[in-house]
């Protein structure tokens, strides 16, 4: 029941807002997604899942029993984690734009809301159709986002963003009703469950089938990550989004294609992904190298971070696709990892963005001196983005790099990746380190330099409304960094399930793939 | 020549008149498309109505059947209501734009 | 097989091979955590101190205490251990596990493992960790209420780190401290963040040291895969089984210490890799001599220390360690001697003195390398603090050319002298403590056996000359000769002295001072425990350090120590690789190594101090003649050149990585652009619209259009559907 | 129809027409005009195998007449670029048409058609094409404005109106043989005395007052011969049976108007009255007044900027 509170309460209380006086509109709406928070924590305080797997906060009702559509929530203890950072980030995200928006405060607000509640329901779904249509409908409020609050070429942005991943999702459509029909075809029943076609598929399903239902599934969550040769949306989007959307965007968005990875795909098409994934890894590993040196010639503070979300998602699918569980537990923390550590550099760039209203590295420099607060909290993140150990970011990468180091050598789970995948991939770190400290040398240290022009009301440093949006981010990041064990410990039964196809699969291609491409 | 003609022909019969009524009414849609005057436009129309005209008698010719004849009332009616309406509407639009130029009311367009 | 052997040794004789954990639970030495908590509650309370803007030396003081009380705890550490080792835990890290089997799980946790290794190295990291802070209490001053807070802050966190480094349990928290003390370094040679060469250079300083890391972790990797642990008393473990090598593929061992050597390099600042060393200068100079002379820089050594036993298995690359070290040597030695800036000479000593290290740890010599790295700490630190002072007094004035007579000066006495005993120990003057850890290594050059070590032995000697030549030339133009000096760039004039007309240099106060003859007493302590007997082993030679070295994974490499002892050394191990025990056939001039090394390299040095002299304090104007006569000469003029400008090793990192990367990545980012978003997704996107574009006249609101395209549209599907019933519908229904 | 000759013939007919539309020389024109006719021609001899043929050669020789005559004053009305002109060659249309309609023996709606279209219709279009070209041609009068003499697009629309005949060809072509048999003299006649039948008075009136109809007529008017008799009795009770003339076309449409569609009869009329109502509504010259105006009208009735 507090899985179906939190689809409700957001989306009522984004009714409610349309209604509520003007001046009281950030007040409510923050108040309500605090709400949503609160419920969020009491959800996973009641879920009893951690670290065992199985399914949590189950709810079902009927929609169309005659196609064996049920309106069915539950989560698992990744989908909780996911679901717990959303709670985090968007009272967060309303807080952080109090000041930047505010003409047309009550749809953003509302669209706000409604976009809780559809990330939420992405989580918690565990009814093909319920995942799909709240899927899909992330995408209308971020649409209206950035269309209505972007900055200049937000019209061009939106559209393409919407279109964008509205194809790939459609595709990956196609490769759900495919699954579901041949489910049927087998069982003679409509179901759109996902444990069932989960079931059905890894085992019914020939190879060949499992491949064409991966290229569809991929299309759509690569999509979204943004995996290499499909990323093209994200700078765009990111750079054009108001602040909250690029928080959003890159905390939790993103993350929908990789839980997508997580939860469909790998247990879905067992075969195929044994099959595909060294394929996989060599795109995200491109991916990796290639957003990063994109990164080093950026010049715009937003487009360069949102590079490096692509750089950083490319660890995010290596992990995954490395297909045991140091890897898997990599990629589910470096999803939360980088909600966080990313979330936050948008915040803190869009807090330089209000007062200067440019986000060209060339026009602003030496923030040092004039805003002490905010480069504290600059470098902070920027090193948890980096990787510094003791950080968030290092062990999630750290685990991923060795997950796929070490696929296709050891242990119950032999992958199919191996010790060149992580050698190359790990090439990223320290192009990471390369980019985003030359941001930081440039924005944050060196000689002072600001655009003419008046800041606004804003104070020259960080107000405490502002600090009080990062400070959650920060005592996250240390948190993650200093105990990961809490997280990988409450994940690890979740993953075994999702892993529970693989360790025969691989063994028994491993003798053809790994000597192929593995060790040498 | 036409007694030649309609000798070659055989007889007249409906199929003639039937295709008389297509031909007629091609020459009306054609216009109707091709032209750009709003009053020729109608008048096309009007064309097409006559070849309307034309099959319906001829069916009710065939059939010795008179409701042909009395829709032809109707559509007499209906060309007159039209033709009062659409010529209102020419002048009102030409009092807007100084033109009977069909080309100049495209404002659906991107 | 046959190396078996080798590792047997860990464990002291007699005991069991068991893995250190099982013998030694140490609950009740949980209290060594206070050496890694005092730093962070430091850093702590100076992160309060900047937020709420203490004017004070408030920070200076917090920090000194808490570092003073994590060197008390190190040493109470040491009062307290019994070798072999003991691990204590803290707390879990990271722990994944998915099954019950070897290779199951993967376990990092912040845990201690305190041995004698990282006893040595957290006590004198802690020891100077304490001075230094002091010293640049006073150092900071002008700093005070602005950036005093971010430095001591700093501070804390590289102590915290390097305690971490070194007193990890495992190598992944020992990453993590690699990585602090990287952080850490960067923030501090980034102090002055608006001068963009403090910036540029702390930039460098991470990336490359990034570079390293990647060789770090994927050696942590490797290993993990190879061993089925990163902790270092389940690697002695499994490394004591009998059958681990025919488990796993031999490709792995062979790679790992190369790997490490890669981090190790990156840290230390060696030969592909030192270039961020001497651009690091730019922090404040207490930074310089804490992280980048004294301790952190030394934390290459210390990983192939405690490594020693993977680099023991695959002898090459310890042949490549010394190489790469004593070329190191040189090229420093070459670089620092045509420098001006004191402090960048400085700097290439250091990288030189660390290729003396890293040629002591591949000529099979832990001891001499750690004793070293022990006395380099310390005076090196002191050359550091003493330029650190004339900076200071002079308003950042560090060209050798323009300050001279230092010593006539009143109040810069004890600062000349503290760093002539400085010079003495660096240059290698006999007995004193640099003298005695260098022969060490340059006699091991000539007793191991390996490719062409004698050539890089008589190499190592050249260098020692070098050395004294360019520290013996700093000392004696800046504090020999006649008094004369100018102000740096940071002298604007300003009210302090600039209303009589001249420059006033101010001297150091009492603290630094005290600081600099606590130093320089230290310096030269350092040569006693090459004099003080062994407790651990009567058969050791080399005294308190070949104790602390002893019990450790580094034993391999002290003098007197033989695996022979043991029963466990086979033929091979000496020929391909190790020790001659009689030392019969290394004989130089006719005396044993050990012996003919105090005469040789006590006279290059001589040499080397007595052309500094020559060319630097009685006839300055002949050096001027030198290098001039030098450059005019074709065949010759491009050797100070040269060496003025390092070699062109920064040229040729630019020319030949960064530029091309930075090209790539525009490249890459036209290729975005125009390919992959231009072509492809707009293209796509673009298709949809060009239909649409050429079907708009149909659409464009003419009433006409829409009329053909309804009637078109009515008279096709009537016109097919004619056709349908005339000639049939497709598949024969009609 | 297994022939693709109509099509090819209704192709021709199309080139001719595109021809006449788009081409600028009048000498061109003419050929095309030439070839237009020649393809409807072979399509009209194509269509003269069709069985069902009716009437006699005179009838056919008109028939052809009034069938170019329309054709020609069609395509002359499409083509020209005088609107006025269009007008009068759509009088022709209608002459035409209803000479045709005349061959096809529906004589009121011919006459009606002439009254109403030519008399009526377009005589309101010609005044709405002066007014208009008086209004928008004061500066350049007599020069036909560029929308009249380029036409839009004839490709396309030749096109349309070609897949058009195309389909009517097909329907002629193919539809024709399974259409019920035509209505044959008998069946004419009992439509006659159907009709006869359901007017009692008219037939009263026919027969005259010596003859004593019966009280329905149902089943006493018959056919016979070529004729429709009435069997009725005489004022003395003999039974006679008079022949009865046909009741002509006029009657025929009227009793169908009346009896088979009264409520479509009342519609239409409604119809024509809305169509007046909005024609008057729109035709009316719109005065817009902003509030203000029409307030201060109000207040100042002797405004003069109220018509502004």
């Amino acid at each position: 029941m507090l899985g179906v509170l939190l689809l409700i309460v957001p989306i009522a209380a984004a009714i409610a807002v349309c209604f509520v006086p003007l001046r009281l509109v950030r007040g409510f709406a923050l108040i309500a997604s605090l709400a949503t928070t609160g419920i969020a924590t009491a959800a996973a305080i009641e879920f009893g899942g951690w670290g065992i797997g199985g399914w949590g906060l189950e709810f079902s009702r009927e929609l169309l029993p005659q196609f064996g559509i049920t309106f069915t929530l539950g989560a698992d203890s990744v989908s909780m984690m996911l679901v717990l950072l959303t709670a985090l980030l968007m009272p967060l995200a309303i807080l952080g734009s109090f000041t930047a928006v505010t003409e047309r405060t009550r749809e953003y607000y509302a669209w706000l809301l409604v976009l809780t509640a559809a990330m939420t329901g992405v989580f918690l779904a565990r009814d093909l159709l319920v995942f799909y249509i709240c899927f899909e409908f992330t995408l209308v409020p971020m649409y209206f986002l950035i269309a209505i609050y972007g900055s200049t070429n937000r019209t061009w942005a939106s559209i393409k963003f919407f279109i964008y991943t509205f194809l790939g999702s459609l595709l990956a459509l196609v490769g759900f009703l495919y699954v579901a029909w041949a489910s049927a075809e087998h069982s003679g029943a409509w179901s759109f469950s996902i444990p069932t076609l989960t079931a059905f598929a890894s085992n019914a399903m020939t190879s060949t089938e499992q491949a064409w239902v991966l290229l569809a599934l991929m299309a759509g969550f690569a999509v979204k990550i943004p995996l290499f040769p499909v990323h093209t949306w994200l700078p765009l989007a990111h750079t054009e989004a108001p602040t909250a959307g690029s928080v959003i965007l890159a905390g939790v968005l993103l993350k929908l294609g990789t839980y997508g990875l997580y939860r469909f795909v790998l247990p879905m098409v067992p075969a195929a992904v044994v099959e595909w994934a060294p394929f996989i890894a060599v795109l995200s590993i491109i991916g990796i190298l290639y957003a990063a040196l994109i990164c080093w010639v950026q010049t715009d503070v937003k487009k360069l971070v949102a590079y490096s979300s692509v750089s950083h998602l490319g660890f995010c699918v290596l992990g995954l696709f490395a297909l045991n569980p140091l890897g898997l537990q990599g990629s589910v923390l470096y999803m939360i990892n980088h909600g966080l550590s990313t979330g936050a550099l948008f915040f803190l760039i869009g807090m330089m963005y209000e007062r200067y209203h440019t986000r060209d590295m060339g026009e602003v420099g030496g923030l040092a001196k004039k805003m002490p607060v905010w480069s504290t909290f600059m470098v902070f993140f920027v090193l948890a983005s980096v990787g510094l150990p003791g950080l968030n970011g290092f062990v999630s990468e750290f685990l991923c790099l060795l997950g796929a180091f070490v696929a296709g050598d050891t242990g119950a789970y032999p992958g199919v990746l191996g010790p060149w995948f992580a050698a190359i991939a790990a090439i990223g770190m320290v192009l990471a380190a390369m980019y985003l400290l030359i941001m930081v040398g440039k924005i944050v240290f060196g000689p002072l330099r600001e655009p003419a022009g008046d800041h606004g009301p804003l104070p020259a440093d960080l107000s405490i409304r502002e600090i009080v949006v990062l400070v959650p981010l920060a005592i996250g990041c240390i948190l993650l960094g200093v105990q990961p064990d809490i997280a990988i410990d409450a994940m690890s039964g979740a993953i075994a399930d999702t892993l529970a196809a693989f360790p025969e699969l691989v063994t028994n291609s491993a003798e053809t793939i790994v000597s192929a491409g593995g060790m040498p | 020549m036409m007694c030649l003609l309609a000798s070659a022909m055989g007889s007249v019969s409906l199929a003639h008149a039937l295709l008389l009524s297509g031909v007629l009414m091609s020459i009306g849609l054609a216009g109707f498309v091709s032209r750009r005057n709003l009053i020729v436009m109608f008048l096309c129309t009007e064309l097409m109505f006559q070849a309307v005209v034309v099959a319906m008698v001829a069916f009710g010719r065939w059939y010795w059947d008179f409701s042909g004849q009395v829709f032809v009332i109707f559509i007499l009616t209906v060309a007159a209501a039209e033709a009062a309406l659409a010529l209102a509407l020419v002048v009102l639009l030409h009092r807007r734009r100084a033109t009977l130029d069909a080309d100049a009311w495209t404002e659906l367009r991107e | 097989m046959m190396l078996h052997g080798l590792f047997m040794p860990l464990v002291a004789p007699g005991t069991p091979a068991v893995p250190l954990s099982d013998v030694i639970s140490a609950p009740q030495l949980s209290w060594a955590g206070l050496i890694l908590l005092l730093p962070l509650v430091s850093l702590v309370l100076c992160g309060l101190c900047a937020a709420f803007r203490v004017r004070s030396k408030l920070p200076a003081v917090i920090t000194s205490a808490a570092l003073a009380g994590a060197f008390v705890t190190s040493v109470m550490l040491y009062f307290s251990y019994e070798p072999p080792g003991e691990v204590v835990h803290l707390f879990d890290w990271i722990n994944v596990s998915w099954g019950s089997g070897a290779i199951e799980s993967f376990s990092a946790n912040f845990s201690l493992y305190i041995d004698s290794l990282s006893l040595l190295w957290i006590m004198f990291v802690t020891g100077l960790g304490t001075l230094i802070t002091i010293y640049a209490s006073e150092y900071m001053e002008p700093d005070l209420g602005k950036g005093y807070s971010r430095f001591f802050a700093g501070v804390s966190v590289f102590l915290f780190a390097m305690a971490s480094l070194v007193l990890s349990d495992n190598l992944l928290m020992l990453y993590l401290g690699w990585e602090g003390v990287g952080f850490a370094s960067y923030w501090l040679i980034g102090y002055y963040y608006q001068r963009p060469a403090a910036v540029a250079a702390a930039k460098k300083a991470f990336i490359v040291n990034r570079i390293g890391d990647i060789g770090l972790a994927l050696a942590i990797y490797l290993i993990w895969v190879t061993f089925g642990t990163v902790q270092y008393d389940e690697l002695t473990t499994v490394l004591q089984q009998e059958n681990w090598r025919e488990s796993f593929e031999g490709w792995t061992t062979s790679a790992i210490p190369f790997l490490l050597m890669l981090a190790a390099f990156g840290k230390s600042a060696q030969l592909p890799l030192y270039v961020w060393l001497p651009d690091a200068m730019e922090g404040p100079t207490p930074v310089s001599a804490l992280i980048h002379a004294a301790t952190m820089v030394t934390a290459g050594i210390y990983l192939v220390a405690r490594t020693y036993p993977l680099f023991l298995l695959e002898p090459v690359s310890l042949q490549v360690v010394a190489w790469v070290g004593g070329l190191t040597a040189l090229l420093a030695a070459t670089i620092g001697m045509a420098q001006y800036d004191i402090k960048r000479i400085m700097a290439y000593s250091t990288v030189s003195q660390l290729g003396y290290m890293f040629l002591g740890l591949g000529v099979l010599t832990t001891y001499g390398a750690a004793y070293h790295v022990f006395t380099h700490a310390f005076f090196k630190a002191l050359l550091f603090l003493t330029c650190g002072a004339i900076m200071h007094g002079f308003a950042g004035q560090l060209d050798l050319r323009k300050i001279s007579g230092l010593r006539h000066l009143p109040g810069w006495r004890i600062t000349a002298w503290t760093m002539f005993i400085g010079a003495l120990c660096l240059a290698g003057f006999p007995l004193t403590s640099g003298y005695l850890s260098k022969d060490v290594i340059l006699a091991e050059t000539f007793v191991t056996q390996g490719p062409g070590f004698r050539i890089l032995g008589w190499l190592a000697i050249v260098t020692a000359g070098l050395t004294a030549y360019y520290t013996f030339r700093v000392w004696f133009r800046v504090c020999a000769g006649p008094v004369a000096f100018e102000a740096g760039d940071e002298y604007h004039g300003d009210e302090d002295h600039g209303h009589t007309g001249g420059f006033h240099p101010h001297a150091p106060r009492f603290v630094i001072n005290t600081v600099l003859i606590i130093l320089a007493v230290g310096a030269l302590m350092a040569a006693l425990p090459y004099f003080m007997s062994n407790q651990a082993d009567e058969r050791l030679v080399g005294g308190w350090v070949a104790d602390m070295v002893h019990d450790s994974t580094a034993r391999q490499g002290i003098p007197g120590f033989h695996p022979d002892d043991v029963g466990h050394a086979d033929a091979g191990h000496s020929t391909a690789h190790g020790h001659d025990d009689s030392h019969a056939h290394a004989l130089i001039l006719g005396m044993d190594p050990h012996i003919a090394m105090y005469w040789i390299s006590g006279t290059v040095g001589m040499i080397g101090l007595f052309f500094a002299a020559w060319l630097h304090l009685w006839k300055r104007d002949h050096a001027d003649a030198l290098r001039r006569w030098m450059l005019s000469k074709l065949w010759l003029g491009w050797l100070p050149r040269a060496m003025e400008r390092k070699w062109y090793v920064d040229e040729f990192y630019h020319a030949l990585i960064r530029s091309p990367l930075w090209i790539l990545g525009h490249i890459f980012y036209a290729f975005d652009r125009f390919i992959i978003d231009g072509i492809f997704v707009d293209g796509v996107a673009r298709i949809p619209r060009g239909v649409a574009r050429w079907l708009q006249p149909l659409q464009a609101g003419a009433v006409q259009s829409l009329a053909v395209v309804m009637a078109g549209g009515a008279m096709i599907i009537l016109l097919l559907m004619a056709l349908f019933m005339q000639f049939g519908w497709p598949g024969g229904t009609a | 129809m297994d022939s693709i000759l109509p099509y090819i013939a209704t192709a021709v007919a199309a080139i001719g027409l595109l021809i006449v539309l788009s081409s600028g020389v009048r000498l061109t024109r003419a050929g095309g005009g030439v070839l237009g006719m020649a393809g409807l021609v072979w399509l009209f001899m194509l269509a003269s195998t069709i069985p069902g043929g009716v009437g006699d050669v005179t009838i056919e020789v008109f028939f052809l007449i009034f069938a170019a005559m329309a054709v020609s004053a069609g395509v002359q009305m499409i083509r020209s670029p005088r609107p006025v002109y269009s007008a009068l060659f759509f009088v022709l249309v209608v002459m035409s048409v209803c000479g045709m309609l005349v061959m096809l023996e529906a004589f009121f709606i011919a006459f009606a058609l002439v009254i109403v279209y030519a008399g009526a219709i377009l005589i309101t279009y010609m005044f709405v094409l002066m007014l208009a070209q008086q209004a928008s041609d004061a500066s350049h009068q007599g020069e036909t404005p560029e929308y009249d003499r380029t036409p839009r697009d004839p490709v396309a629309a030749v096109c349309v109106a070609a897949i058009f005949m195309a389909v009517v060809v097909n329907v002629t072509f193919t539809g024709l043989n399974d259409l019920a048999p035509a209505a044959s003299d008998v069946d004419r006649l009992r439509a006659d005395a159907a009709l006869l039948a359901n007017t009692p008075r008219g037939v009263q009136r026919q027969v005259g007052e010596d003859v004593v109809l019966p009280d329905s007529l149902d089943g006493h008017i018959t056919v016979q011969g070529d004729g429709v008799v009435l069997h009725a009795s005489s004022p003395t009770g003999d039974a006679l049976i008079v022949p009865l003339k046909s009741p002509g076309n006029t009657s025929h449409v009227g009793w169908s108007l009346v009896a088979r569609f009264p409520a479509s009869l009342e519609l239409a009329g409604i119809i024509l009255l809305m169509a007046m109502f909005g024609a008057v509504i729109l035709a009316r010259r719109q005065i817009d007044h902003a509030e203000e105006e029409l307030a201060s009208a109000v207040a100042a009735p002797d405004s003069s900027e109220v018509d502004a």
